[in-house]
């Protein structure tokens, strides 16, 4: 079953990688997103898969039963996803704020940090 | 009777999670095809829907019924979604309407 | 959002779906479930507060500026973290009072009070946003 | 002991308070404590005469055995004493010489610093000291050269002498470092006591080029000559003190201190005579291609430089005893010469050769220094430059090649000679010119050092058994490493080196006469060649170009170009180990089950859609469908909590990003050219290939369950809780929780922050108080 | 329903859906109960409903509604010719209280056939979108004689 | 038995799903579809919902089963509304077939006031205004 | 746990936490929160100056958090490089909290500053003193959205820009750490850091621990700012507040610094071959083209960036020889880095005051109006090349030294070479921004800024000069830590041999539930 699903990671980082290397800004996005679910999954996957039992002690048992699923991956990726959830949020309202600010949604136009025109205004020698 | 009826439980089970695949697999393309953005919102809307109704036979297949809660919470948010993007066309129709000289914001219709 | 539908649907809604949040949030340590979800489904109540009511009355209704609400649970969560340390315990040891009087009400631990900052936490934190994100209008 | 190197720096950061409080007088105070240090000093003449050798040290970095150690000998002691005694005079003279500059204590705090790290370095026994007072005689130069920093040329001489003693002595500590671990020690006391460790060393080649690149840029050997001269832009002061005594001739106390652990030996040899011979015939032409009497003076010291290297590359007896002697002549003629130069151009307004004449009457002092001085470098009896001169002879006619190296030596010599005559005579004598000022004498402390100095090397050429005793004698058996008879006299007998003279003093008289049009002539050659001192600022040019070049290349300011080689690394990082180690995969063919795959092809398809959309709605609805496919994966494998919190987050998400999106313009299908396209997909492609081909190879074997079964067994008993997943959230690993919400409050922090200063209008301004 | 009905209410869902009607948990729950409404008390001006019992009748009536209707709208979607003939219908409004508004509107919308497109400023109107109108009057009426009338049953 | 009727219930909810979906794509303008979508996914999911209450049999389940179709019967309606009239003033299109439409020009410029219909302005048997 | 001074392990983490979360819980009231940033932050500075000292005194420190101890807990543990960085990371951050009180504007407090300040010195104590791999990334992950909120404070154009470019790129890296360590504990089953020790040393040789390794050094390496990942730090670290560059330029590169030591080290001592020879080249890259990338830059806050750069391959490059010597470089680099690069940006910022600008081609002349700026831009600016005796020195002579001894000329030549470019630069720098005459093409001259600047500025300076006078406490400390990285049996003992203790029994006074 892991290598089905470890069929369907690598398809998801394939997809988010190439969602990435655009340059507009709301694919770049979408391209955190669907990288936030590969890695995820992929974590879900190292863990290694147990089908339909949930780490759930059942009522009248006072320890879990054998074969249920791995809870630890799942506690992780809790965690994981909270954290992809906030920065995700940070990320899209940077983008909005960075449009309104600099009036353009392709990286390749955004040059204000780092300006295009480099015409040195001193050669190495001038002190 | 109570063999046939879990059997036939069984029955509707894998009959049921047919029908949720191939409709989900319509409202994804629905979902993707448009044309309008009203239209997308219905896809997205009908989801959740679809979600709920996957959960609740998972949870009857399963007979684990922590998962139900799960469904109660994706009806919530399904709700919200909607809501919200109903808001995003609402919007965008009154923006329409009070300039309509500005280019219409893409290629979402 | 201006709908007499919605608006009157609304406090129902609103209200149960704080309910149905803090129920996820109590009930996370034995079911699926916790401070996380439960707050992310209270944030959402919060949000459709908003759609519905606008932002004033949402603010309103918070009291307190939301990411106040965040800071306090943040604070909640580290605080009861260190009350181990008048335990003799290590930090975010457990603590559990099982008081004779009511048996059955399993939420009295320092354990349970951790969630209740993850849960304002993320109330107050996705309030926040999406207040200031609607601000601008 | 250990004081003495430090008492310039502690009295150096008082000297600008000691010039408010004192005023123009600053120099008298300050001269004391070299002037003490030089009595001080001399107290060891005698102990270091008789073979004495002084060690003083101090934990310095107990741990790893770096001390602060200083030792005396010969050669440290006469260093030592020349650096104090000239820095008596040197401190008087830039007292007197920038009466009244607003940064005269400044000035002088350089001054001292540069002192005390001078004495530090010939003091120094331990390699690390050593290398901390280089350096620092590197820096402080660069202040005192760039101290009239409002002249470009000032800025840019004191640059270049940092770039290029700087770049130097990082050579130079590799070259001890490499020394100290080939020797298996950080003392040089230890390491040169047995010299043959070295020599034999493997290492021997490295060692000795690091330590000579250390050296030739220090003592400006060709073809790192060219900054010596540019650093005359430093008030004469400096000059005088850098450039005869001290700080040049730190490479040649390198060199001469190197020299019983790395010399003797034939790269060694030639390697140095080579420079050596080239630097004196360089520094010996330039000097007279130049009509300023600073850079004359400073291009023959180009030369005595070379002359020494030279010296101590041939590495015989004479010969060593002739660099050290050259050496003492050198920095008490150099020094006056300097002094005069500076005197001169304090009295006149100008240092143009051509300009000054018949000075004699108006600079009476300064005249006689200079003469006395100039007598002592072109190598006329009885003053110490001729008993240098004779030396120097007797040691090339020594070497291997007596002929050639000779010859070499009479250049340079002749040239010398004729440059002090012009410096140190024919301003004074003549009729008048025409200068600037009015011809007038400075005060006592611009006159009193050129003529002690001046008057001292006729003294130790009179009493040369006093110079042999106690300065060129210890310093030479120093430099030797073993014992020998050091014996100075001014008159040996009609011998060889008599005859060099002989020919050196013509030569040079021919020089002298010809001088203006042989200078005419070589200023024409000269410039007309491309010369290192051009090289440098073509060094620097290129340099800061490649610098510019490679930034351009690599920080291009694009976002997808960063991306783009982060990518192209992650996928080296999963491939390579792939390639080296050349494992194959084995994968079994996992079990049919109809569900996982229709979700997994949920996922995939909707996933895949949306590069390929050209709607926004469509796409952030697609990441629904996304979230919603991993959900549902999640329930199916058994992780309720993970469904819950996937399917609400991912919807929180949608609808934020639908509250975002909406206010970011058109989007348009995602088109980025074929060849653009094709890179990134199979960049894509092969990244996601080796993430899925690593986690099968991962998961076919098997995990080690121990702290799961753990969780699972206490989860209830000891934490009170059935939701395994939830108690490890809030108990087992509650720290990671924390630590998450504290990244959800902080976010939303971050977001508030963000959107607080949407409405600034005056764009550029920056968040500091005013 | 009054807060505090309601309030109750809130208590005993949550002892059904904790499992357990121990006092304690239900004064726990209505304690939660009444925070949530704190929260919403804003907008919660409900005015008392007093009959109870017609709620269930109403409730009957939509029930019904949505069987027999839903089976049409299944016929319609599936029948290749695609038989139906929708339109926007205007419908004027008796009930006047929001409350009362929106309950019909969901009625309208949840029964399959007919969705509430919107409520006109004044509130005298409704809008309806039908699947498939022959006669609009016929459907005006079945609405006002049918929830519109149980609606104000139930809350008057 | 309790099985038999969950399965049943399950089979008729699933269906009602699945032609949802059908109606999704069939249907011809976004307001039959959203009939579809809102009636039958909501009828389809709630049956579902109900089976799982019944076959449940456990207060605490069924308690949540029932709470989550109120859910559901609560939020599918205001949803509805809110969808079809922004999709209705952002100008989606009505199918060709549509017979009249009473909403028309009932929004004022801007978009935020609807007017009422006064009765005698309302569209009479039989239709003679088509969209 | 009945040892309180367990606790001490905690407080550098729980103290800034609580101050940030009292300060977002009042949130507007920027007075208080100040009060409370400042306080927060000293506090935190003394507990881990006690934690160091009981770990000087006893040795690696450990507290099993929640009592559940490691490996089936997470513990936070210190051994003295966690808690020397600790000590020098609060120090200099309070010495820049000072600074920033009289620097920076008060609608910048008003958004938020105290809590953001407060959030990354957690993030960056919990990084230095958690002994749990995936704990490592929750702190990453903290001192990120940290830093994203301090980048964009103040919301100008270029830091929006900047930001972008920072906030797409370090979430690519904080990701790619995240599944190395799902890869890791994949094929171990354990997140203890002690834990991971023995059993990556244990895997089967056909497990890939040579690619997770390498992911490692990709992702901690694109935090650490390694050539070629380091794009996002010269594109950002110019553009926030001054003060937010300082403790960025401080403190973020050297969290992932001492991730690298900490797991290349710890986790995978002998396995990694290939990881550790890519390290070599890359730390030789780096340091080559971080101090080229300076000379090439025509603003001043973009060359103090670059350098930023070039000191991680010296970092790196130690930690790639992996010798006793090295790692004491290392160690000594990462603490005078800290103090260094907060100095310079702090110089920046000051240049910016007294020039106008920071745009090196516009400043001129600031020597005769700033004396004290000059000097103390000088002395940073020569401590960071490596000039002696300031602090700067010591690192590079111990690193030459041990890349001589284990033949590794790559990082001899690269320290060399960097140092030289970097005395190039700084030499210039000085010479252009404080020699020139002041033409009147250059800005208008302004003060250089009040007494709390200037005092703020002294203090590091003076910090860098007596470091290199003194080195030996300096030294003595980085030798032990690096002691500590070569045999961490102490350290691994301290965090796998802590007591399992049941969490409660007994301890609240209740018993068990029936
Ligand atoms: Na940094
Ligand atoms: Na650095």
């Amino acid at each position: 079953m892991e290598t089905t699903l470890a069929v369907l990671v690598g398809a998801l980082f394939a997809i988010s990688v190439y969602l990435l290397l655009s340059s507009s800004l709301i694919r770049l996005i979408l391209g955190v997103f669907v990288l936030g679910n590969a890695t995820h999954l992929l974590i879900f996957v190292t863990g290694r898969l147990t089908r339909e039992s949930p780490p759930l002690i059942d009522s009248g048992l006072k320890v879990a039963e054998a074969g249920i699923a791995n809870p630890l991956p799942q506690a992780l990726i809790l965690t994981a996803i909270v954290i992809s959830f906030s920065l995700f949020a940070f990320l899209l309202v940077l983008s909005y704020r960075a449009y309104q600010s600099l009036g353009a949604i392709d990286t390749d136009e955004m040059r204000v940090a780092e300006p295009e025109s480099r015409t040195p205004a001193m050669r190495g020698r001038d002190v | 009777m109570a063999d046939f009826g879990s059997d036939f439980l069984q029955f509707s089970v894998y009959i049921a999670y047919t029908a949720i695949m191939i409709s989900l697999g319509l409202t994804v393309f629905r979902l993707l095809r448009g044309p309008t953005l009203a239209d997308r919102v219905v896809a997205l809307d009908m989801l959740a829907l679809l979600g709920i109704a996957f959960i609740g036979i998972f949870s009857i297949a399963t007979e684990e019924y922590a998962f139900l809660d799960v469904a109660i919470a994706l009806a919530l948010v399904g709700f919200l979604a909607t809501v919200a993007f109903s808001r995003y066309v609402y919007r965008g129709a009154l923006e329409e309407r009070r300039d309509p000289s500005k280019p219409d914001e893409g290629d979402d219709s | 959002m201006n709908s007499l539908i919605l608006r009157t649907a609304t406090p129902f809604l609103v209200g149960l779906m704080l309910l149905f949040s803090i129920y996820v949030l109590l009930r996370g340590h034995n079911e699926p479930g916790g401070g996380f979800i439960g707050g992310l489904i209270g944030a959402s109540a919060f949000a459709i507060y908003a759609i519905a009511e606008g932002l004033a009355s949402a603010r309103r209704a918070l009291v307190v500026p939301p990411i106040t609400v965040a800071g306090t649970g943040l604070l909640l969560a580290a605080l009861s973290g260190v009350i181990s340390i008048f335990f003799g315990d290590a930090f975010l040891t457990g603590q559990w009072w099982f008081p004779d009087f009511a048996p059955d009400l399993k939420y009295l631990s320092s354990v349970v009070l951790f969630d209740v900052g993850v849960y304002l936490v993320v109330v107050g934190t996705i309030a926040s946003i999406a207040f200031a994100l609607e601000e601008r209008e | 002991m250990l004081a003495a190197p430090l008492a310039p720096f502690i009295l150096a950061v008082f000297a600008p308070f000691l010039r408010r409080q004192v005023g123009d007088s600053v120099g008298w105070v300050l001269a004391v404590l070299p002037a003490g240090l030089t009595l001080y000093f001399a107290t060891f003449l005698g102990p270091v005469a008789d073979g004495q050798t002084f060690v003083f040290s101090t934990e310095w970095i107990p741990s790893l055995g770096i001390a602060l150690s200083f030792y005396l000998d010969g050669l440290s002691l006469l260093f030592a004493l020349l650096i104090s005694f000239i820095g008596t005079f040197i401190v008087l003279y830039a007292g007197a010489y920038l009466k009244g500059h607003v940064d005269l204590g400044r000035f002088l705090m350089f001054l001292l610093m540069f002192m005390g790290s001078m004495l530090g370095l010939v003091l120094s026994d331990n390699v690390v000291t050593l290398f901390v007072f280089w350096e620092l005689t590197s820096i402080t130069s660069f202040l005192l050269i760039g101290f009239s920093h409002d002249k470009a040329r000032s800025r840019r001489a004191a640059l270049q002498a940092l770039v290029v003693t700087g770049g130097g002595g990082l050579a130079l500590l590799a070259g001890l470092l490499l020394m100290a671990q080939a020797g298996g020690s950080m003392e040089l006391s230890t390491l040169l006591s047995d010299g043959d460790v070295l020599r034999d060393h493997p290492w021997y080649m490295a060692i000795l080029i690091l330590v000579l690149a250390g050296a030739f840029t220090k003592s400006a050997q060709v073809p790192f000559h060219f900054w010596l001269p540019n650093a005359m832009e430093a008030p004469t002061p400096v000059s005088a003190y850098l450039h005869s005594a001290t700080m040049v001739k730190a490479g040649v106390y390198l060199l001469a201190r190197m020299n019983p652990g790395l010399g003797g030996t034939e790269v060694w040899q030639i390697i140095l005579m080579t420079f050596g011979g080239l630097t004196l015939l360089a520094g010996a032409i330039l000097a007279l291609r130049n009509t300023d009497l600073k850079l004359m003076l400073a291009q023959t010291t180009v030369a005595s430089l070379g002359l020494l290297v030279f010296l101590i590359g041939i590495g015989e007896t004479y010969a060593i005893q002739a660099a050290m002697a050259y050496l003492f002549a050198h920095s008490m003629f150099k020094g006056a010469l300097f002094m005069v130069a500076g005197s001169i151009d304090h009295g006149t307004g100008t240092r143009e050769i051509s300009r000054l004449s018949g000075l004699g009457r108006a600079m009476p002092f300064t005249a006689v220094a200079g003469g006395l001085a100039a007598l002592s470098m072109s190598g006329l009896p009885p003053f110490f430059g001729f008993i240098a001169k004779e030396w120097v002879y007797k040691g090339t006619l020594d070497g291997s090649l007596p002929l050639l190296l000779t010859a070499v030596a009479i250049t340079g010599n002749a040239l010398m000679f004729a440059v002090a005559f012009l410096v140190g005579f024919k301003p004074f004598f003549g009729k008048p010119g025409d200068t600037p000022h009015k011809p007038h004498e400075g005060s006592l402390g611009v006159w009193i050092g050129a003529l002690t100095l001046a008057v001292l090397s006729l003294f130790f050429g009179l009493f040369s058994g006093i110079s042999e005793a106690f300065f060129v004698g210890p310093a030479a058996i120093a430099v030797a490493g073993q014992a020998m008879v050091v014996d100075l006299y001014l008159w040996g007998g009609f011998k060889a080196p008599v005859v060099a003279s002989i020919i050196t003093v013509a030569l040079g008289a021919l020089f002298f006469w010809q001088g203006r049009r042989l200078s005419a002539l070589l200023a024409r050659i000269i410039d007309s060649l491309w010369g290192p001192d051009k090289g440098y600022d073509q060094f620097m040019d290129g340099l800061v170009g490649l610098a510019r070049w490679v930034s351009a290349l690599l920080q291009t300011g694009r976002l997808r170009r960063y991306m783009l080689v982060t990518f192209l690394t992650l996928a080296a990082a999963l491939v390579l180990p792939q390639l080296l180690l050349g494992r194959g995969l084995e994968i079994k063919t996992p079990p049919l089950d109809i569900l996982v795959w229709v979700i997994g092809l949920l996922a995939f398809g909707g996933t895949l859609a949306i590069p390929f959309t050209r709607s926004r709605v469509a796409a952030i609805m697609l990441m629904g469908v996304l979230g919603l496919s991993v959900a549902f994966v999640f329930l199916l494998f058994g992780a309720p909590d993970l469904a819950f919190t996937q399917l609400m987050v991912e919807t929180l998400s949608v609808v934020i990003l639908a509250l975002v999106i909406a206010r970011l313009p058109v989007f348009g299908a995602d088109w980025r050219g074929g060849p653009r396209a094709i890179r990134d997909g199979i960049l894509a492609v092969a990244i996601g290939t080796a993430m899925t081909a690593l986690l099968i190879s991962i998961t076919s074997a098997p995990l080690d369950l121990a702290l799961s079964e753990f969780f699972g067994v206490r989860s209830y008993l000891e934490a009170y809780g059935r939701n395994v997943v939830n108690v490890i959230l809030v108990d087992f690993r509650a720290l990671d929780t924390l630590g998450e919400i504290a990244v959800v409050t902080i976010a939303g922090v971050s977001v508030l922050a963000l959107l607080a200063f949407r409405h600034r209008t005056a764009d550029d301004e920056e968040g500091t108080t005013s | 329903m009054n807060l505090f009905l309601a309030n109750i209410v809130l208590a005993l869902l949550w002892g059904a859906v904790t499992t357990s009607f121990s006092p304690s948990n239900l004064l726990f729950g209505f304690v939660l109960g009444f925070m949530s409404l704190w929260l919403v008390r804003d907008r919660f001006d409900v005015r008392n409903f007093r009959r109870p019992w017609r709620a269930f009748r109403l409730a009957g009536l939509f029930l019904l509604e949505l069987a027999l209707s839903a089976f049409r709208v299944a016929r319609d979607t599936l029948s290749p010719s695609m038989p139906f003939r929708p339109a926007i219908v205007a419908m004027p409004l008796e009930v006047t209280d929001e409350v009362e508004i929106m309950l019909l509107a969901n009625l309208i919308s949840l029964t399959p056939g007919t969705l509430s497109l919107d409520v006109s400023t004044d509130r005298s109107t409704l809008y309806i979108h039908a699947m498939d109108v022959d006669d609009p009057d016929e459907l005006r009426a079945e609405i006002r004689d049918g929830f519109e009338r149980r609606i104000i049953e139930v809350m008057e | 038995m309790i099985d038999l009727v969950a399965g049943v219930l399950l089979l008729i909810g699933a269906s009602f799903s699945l032609i949802a979906g059908i109606g999704l794509i069939r249907l011809p303008d976004v307001y039959l579809r959203m009939h579809a979508a809102t009636k039958a996914g909501t009828l389809g999911a709630g049956l579902v919902l109900v089976a799982l209450a019944l076959h449940g049999q456990q207060l605490e389940v069924t308690a949540r089963a029932v709470t989550g179709v109120l859910f559901l019967l609560f939020t599918a309606p205001v949803a509805a509304h809110l969808l079809g009239r922004a999709g209705y003033l952002s100008g989606a299109p009505l199918w060709s077939k549509t017979r009249f439409d009473d909403l028309m020009d009932k929004y004022d410029a801007d978009g935020r006031k609807l007017g009422g219909t006064p009765e005698e302005a309302l569209t009479k048997p039989p239709a003679d205004r088509d969209a | 746990m009945s040892d309180w001074s367990a606790w001490l392990v905690v407080w550098p983490v729980a103290i800034p936490l609580m101050g940030a979360a009292l300060a977002v819980a009042l949130w507007g009231r920027e007075r208080t929160q100040i009060t409370i940033g400042v306080l927060a932050v000293a506090l935190q500075f003394i507990a881990s100056l006690a934690l160091l000292q009981h770990v000087w005194v006893h040795g690696p420190l450990a507290m099993a958090m929640g009592g559940w101890s490691a490996p089936f807990g997470i513990a936070l543990a210190a051994d003295t490089l966690g808690a020397g960085l600790t000590v020098v990371a609060s120090a200099v951050a309070l010495v820049i909290l000072v600074y920033s009180v009289a620097d920076t504007r008060a609608d910048h407090w008003k958004a938020g500053l105290v809590p953001l300040l407060l959030a990354l010195m957690m993030g960056v104590a919990g990084a230095f003193l958690t002994a749990d791999i995936f704990n490592l990334y929750v702190w990453f992950e903290v001192t990120l959205i940290s830093s994203f909120g301090l980048i964009v404070m103040g919301g100008r154009r270029e830091q929006l820009d900047g930001a972008v470019k920072y906030a797409f790129l370090n979430l690519l890296a904080t990701t790619i750490l995240l599944i190395a360590i799902a890869l890791l504990y994949g094929m171990t089953g354990t997140l203890s850091i002690a834990d991971l020790s023995g059993k990556v040393a244990d895997l089967p040789d056909d497990s890939p621990v040579e690619t997770v390794a390498l992911l490692f050094l990709v992702s901690l390496g694109m935090k650490a700012a390694l050539f070629p990942l380091h794009f996002w730090l010269p594109a950002a670290y110019h553009t926030p507040l001054p003060t937010v560059s300082a403790i960025f330029a401080a403190l973020l590169t050297k969290v992932g610094v001492y991730s690298l030591m900490r797991v290349f080290m710890v986790v995978f001592p002998d396995s990694a071959e290939i990881a550790r020879d890519v390290m070599i080249w890359v730390a030789v890259a780096t340091m080559i083209l971080g101090a080229l990338g300076a000379l090439a830059e025509p603003d001043i806050r973009r060359v103090i960036s670059y350098t930023v750069v070039s000191g991680v391959g010296v970092m790196v490059g130690g930690l790639a020889i992996g010798t006793e010597t090295a790692l004491l470089g290392t160690t000594f680099y990462v603490i005078h880095s800290i103090v260094i690069s907060a100095a310079l940006f702090m110089a920046a910022g000051m240049i910016a005051r007294a020039g106008g600008g920071t745009r090196i081609a516009d400043l001129a002349g600031l020597y005769k109006g700033s004396p004290f700026l000059a000097v103390a831009f000088l002395i940073a600016g020569l401590s960071l090349a490596g000039v002696p005796p300031l602090a700067g020195f010591w690192p590079k002579v111990y690193l030459v030294q041990a890349g001589l001894e284990v033949g590794a000329y790559g990082i001899v030549a690269g320290v060399l070479i960097s140092g030289f470019l970097t005395l190039v630069l700084v030499g210039r720098t000085f010479a252009l921004v404080f020699w020139r005459e002041a033409t009147e093409g250059a800005r208008a001259i302004g003060p250089d800024g009040g007494p709390v600047l200037k005092g703020g500025l002294a203090v590091l300076v003076v910090a860098t000069f007596v470091i290199g006078i003194y080195s030996a406490p300096v030294v003595d400390l980085s030798l032990r830590a690096a002691g500590n990285l070569l045999t961490p049996a102490a350290y691994i003992e301290a965090v796998l041999g802590l007591p399992q203790e049941a969490a409660n029994l007994g301890a609240s006074g209740t018993e068990a539930r029936p």
